[in-house]
């Protein structure tokens, strides 16, 4: 689809599978899966609302100062701002490729395909900090600023999937000033942003006081987040009951598609191996937080059976379990996981 | 004896996300305060939920007191949303104390 | 103005450890649907209790809203082990729109 | 069919702080017991309060099921601390099982 | 009652005063008495219940994870497999002792007497945790099989005392394969299994990742659970209208008789001192969490005011405080506190 | 007012601005300033409750510690008896000042009055935690007893506040012996006492078990804290229809004022410069858990919406953004960070 940069790949051997195999072996992958197999043998074990909530918070905060004191030090340069760009435009390009094909492939009207649409074009948090913590386990370190390329990746989703479930010109219930409101200042963008701003502000030095909190705890929580998380995810899908296979099937290939796409511009735009990763997981990956809440108030009417199954109970564990290491593998295939071009 | 009056107590379950479009339902038709109360999971014909919460598909109560043409007004400018916006609503007569606050 | 038709609504307080044998009940009566919600502490013939979780003891309210015979159904079900589980059944009449639903 | 008596159910809105105040009004009344359960945000006539914990000011509803007589004994105990103490008491009839035990 | 291989018993002062004293100035025990005195001067300090709850899971993970790695180094022996049987056992044949004289000495009906018996032979995972703190510090650490010996222990104790109450052919309100599913399929045999598993596959590396989180806290979170458990435990015993003194009696004789059986079978089976005096602290726990949660279910007649008072506000307080220490000596007494025998 | 022994304060500068801009790079303070712009542009952030509980009894509980630990090694001398014998006094003075003004150019009723009062000679844990953690990235290191001179002065701002609402004689609807024992084992007082004498009993020793958990984490803690009472504080000022602009005034008056008699107290007793600053503190800072829970019963007449506005939304931001910085800089000018006289 794009002519790509393959430096040296013919001498490279595409190692999807060590890394994907080597994911099965990390504490973090293997709490997801125990939650999965808890929820699947009916096993009554759940994290409290109230803590799954607060391990989120922490993990944003976490994730949002590591990122800001990163870029504290690296400075902002052209390639920051072509990861700015390119993750804006494909969050709100990527909900077009999938509204087609969830009209076209698996016939959902009008109202749902955008929905599902706006879910696949923004993000999901976890994912992005799992394949961080992944990618630094490979010794693949994305760059700081991909913390702010998520907190920008939010949004435009939601706003091309309203477009294409609305049309330009009709009114929702919800004045659109508040939709944006909400939208612009809902609780991840601005603790991530804020976060991320606290980093660039304190930087080291001013991170070194809470790092024992915020950086030795980190996967230690999110051990504990993904257990929740698996729980959650396999018991939404026992529950199902509006998900048929053509929509299973683009819960898998959305995310797969959506992953090397996000890869290859990655590398076009001449991001290092790590970043190109990242940004492929970013494009991968399903929001279901920010997203379902900002439909359930913009478009009541679309079906949370259909849009919260498929991006949580389908390419949410995808992602963590297979995707991020084939995409993890894509990455080096075309860049070289000696870093960026020098 | 004390001396009560009679008021109607809406009750209605909704989406947390959509609490909001509620509470300004209430204030619209002129009812003086509203209470939010927690719900932990339930069932409908939509199969069993729980408390499914980082995830936008929790619920809570929102429940009012208001007097009896209040309380039609507040149903009517509800009717039209509650099988789009999934809400349930249920209301029955009450005692209140202090009746003029209500 | 809107139609309402006329439901019970029964409420039942229960350990947590045996709310599935009360939500198996409302099922069984042929309900469509229960929530539940939370209960912070109480006290009754056995004195206080608190939120005393990580112990079995805490308990929820089970709520239901059903037509006439179905309720009495329910009551029925529940009133032989109302005693040796310690429920707590109260019910009263509420008004519902969309009564085709319950 | 199963038999069901009448008595009064009654809920009070009250900040957590003074939660004991109406419990000792309920035990002063000779009311056999009485159930607490949370209250998550609310707006009244002093504006808009969220679960305002670590404050002070957040509330609890403490509901109660009792014979009429003991009810109109509770609200009447009430009745003089009702504004000043910010509480918000709402009755009605319910059915219950077990008449003899409220 | 059995012949006990009393090495060098002779030569060994029993050190029990030291042993229990040394257990007043840890931090872990003083807040636990914290708890206790704050209850009992009706203070109104509280730990939130989904963070009493988030800390249980913490504790569960942790200690899973620490046993499962432990057991990933030493390897699985006929020392682990003697400790299992043994401690299953126990669980399954303790309750026929306490029900005996639950019925004799207190006159407990037969419903009561069974749910009692079934919490004292299963197993109380936060005494537990405590006991391993505790032989840690007095450089007797328990071998990380006993993890699994603690999950294996939960559940037979709860088929005993149902049979106790029931006896073999009646019918209980809930059915039998729902009650075995939630007996097997309950949170923390879950956790703790699961756990332990992830231990054993990730191994000493893939737990240093995340053993800041699971490591360094611990004891800080042990902390304030015990805290709040001194607070659960002193109220429920001043709201308590159940107990006579009888039962009270049988709440700590119990523990002490089947903290000694315990310990004493672990000397015949060849366990080094630790594992011993943690198999005696398994036998002397009594459950408090999933047995009443199972019992409330499948004995609902049962009064929970008996059991649970006895378990949580005797028993378990009995053991922090003053049995754990006994036990700890007796194993030094029996098997010598250099470690296993050569 | 007092004189002064100013030890060579021509010879210092009076580093106020340093002092008061460091602190606003400190994560510590910037996420509480996240908090407040989060809610001023109305995002729906939000710590869930119960975890915002918890993290103020660990605020406490490490604090506690930490105090007796230090105490546990410097002992009692003069120096702590005198600092207990200020606070004390200060708390129980503080509120007859605070009344006079707040009833003669506030024009308050008196029962408000007494209950505002009541908030301001008490003390705010967070303020101080805040203040020790700046004063030690100041080199000026609060004394380990401070944390009992805290705790000493909750209660008897509260009992001269009840006096100036009510009189000598008059009866509140709730018994005075209800409304002591609330007071005195009201939870922060119990678990801050309760933590000091575990620190002091265990010592560092002991304390070095849980120091992972309860210092390691503390500074990040107190950040996620912070950013939740930045988003209630703003809320609430948000939704104010009670604060008139003199006692806007006034609650920045009010804290100024007794801060710097706090810090003048503390240097004429001869406190080092960090105590004496944290001394300051205590005077200047008004509670908002302790006493707004203890007036709802003793004064429930008084309006929570003019007593918690102006303690919580006004008098606490001024603390942590610039009063801290002032009143180190004063302690710094009047003593000498050098340390105490020697
Ligand atoms: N009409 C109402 N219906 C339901 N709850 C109310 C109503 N009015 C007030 N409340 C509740 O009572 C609290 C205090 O009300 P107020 O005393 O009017 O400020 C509010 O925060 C609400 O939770
Ligand atoms: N008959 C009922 N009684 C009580 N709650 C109900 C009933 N039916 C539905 N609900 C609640 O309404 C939610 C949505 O129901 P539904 O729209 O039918 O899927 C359920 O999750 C329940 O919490
Ligand atoms: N009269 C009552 N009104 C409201 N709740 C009650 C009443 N009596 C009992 N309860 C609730 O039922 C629980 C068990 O009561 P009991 O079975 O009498 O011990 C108590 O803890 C209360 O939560
Ligand atoms: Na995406
Ligand atoms: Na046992
Ligand atoms: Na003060």
């Amino acid at each position: 689809m794009v002519s790509l940069p393959l430096r040296n790949a013919g001498a490279k051997r595409i190692r999807m599978d060590a890394s994907t195999l080597q994911t099965f072996t990390s504490p973090v992958v293997l709490f997801f899966v125990l939650g999965l197999l808890a929820a699947f043998a009916r096993s009554d074990l759940a994290i409290p609302e109230a803590l799954a909530k607060g391990m989120s918070l922490y993990l944003m905060a976490a994730i949002g100062l590591k990122g800001g004191v990163a870029v504290s030090k690296s400075g902002i340069d052209a390639n920051v701002l072509a990861a700015l760009g390119a993750g804006i435009a494909a969050s709100f390009l990527l909900p077009f490729i999938a509204y087609g094909v969830l009209k076209g492939f698996a016939k959902l009207d009008r109202i749902n395909a955008g929905a599902v649409a706006a879910h696949h074009g923004s993000v999901s948090v976890v994912t992005f900090v799992t394949a961080v913590e992944i990618l630094e386990f490979q010794s693949k370190p994305a760059g700081g600023y991909m913390v702010a390329v998520m907190a920008a990746m939010e949004t435009p989703a939601i706003l091309s999937g309203l477009l294409l479930a609305r049309g330009m010109g009709s009114k929702s219930g919800q004045s659109t000033g508040a939709m944006l409101h909400e939208v612009f200042f809902n609780a991840s963008v601005v603790l991530l942003l804020g976060a991320f701003a606290i980093g660039m502000i304190g930087g080291e030095d001013g991170f070194s006081d809470v790092s024992p909190f915020f950086e030795a705890g980190f996967k230690g929580v999110l051990c504990l987040f993904l257990l929740d998380m698996g729980l959650i995810a396999a018991r939404r899908l026992m529950d199902n009951r509006a998900i048929t296979w053509r929509l299973g099937v683009l819960a898998i290939a959305l995310p797969l598609v959506n992953g090397a796409l996000g890869t290859c511009v990655g590398a076009v735009i001449g991001l290092d191996v790590g970043s190109a990763a990242a940004l492929g997981v970013l494009c991968a990956s399903a929001s279901y937080i920010a997203v379902p809440a900002a439909m359930r108030l913009a478009l009541p009417e679309a079906d949370p059976g259909i849009y919260l199954t498929m991006s949580l109970s389908i390419t949410f564990p995808f992602n963590i379990l297979i995707n991020i290491g084939l995409i993890s593998a894509l990455a080096s295939a075309l860049i070289g996981s000696g870093g960026p071009p020098s | 004896m004390i001396e009560t009056v009679v008021r109607k107590r809406i009750e209605i379950l909704t989406d947390k996300a959509i609490v909001r479009l509620v509470t300004d339902a209430i204030d619209a038709a002129g009812i003086t305060g509203w209470t939010v109360t927690p719900v932990k999971s339930g069932k409908g014909r939509d199969g069993h939920w729980r408390e499914e919460r980082v995830m936008g598909t929790d619920k809570v109560f929102v429940l009012t007191i208001a007097p009896q043409e209040k309380a039609e007004k507040l149903a009517e400018a509800l009717a039209p949303i509650l099988t789009t916006h999934g809400l349930l609503l249920t209301m029955w007569d009450v005692e209140v104390i202090r009746g003029e606050r209500f």
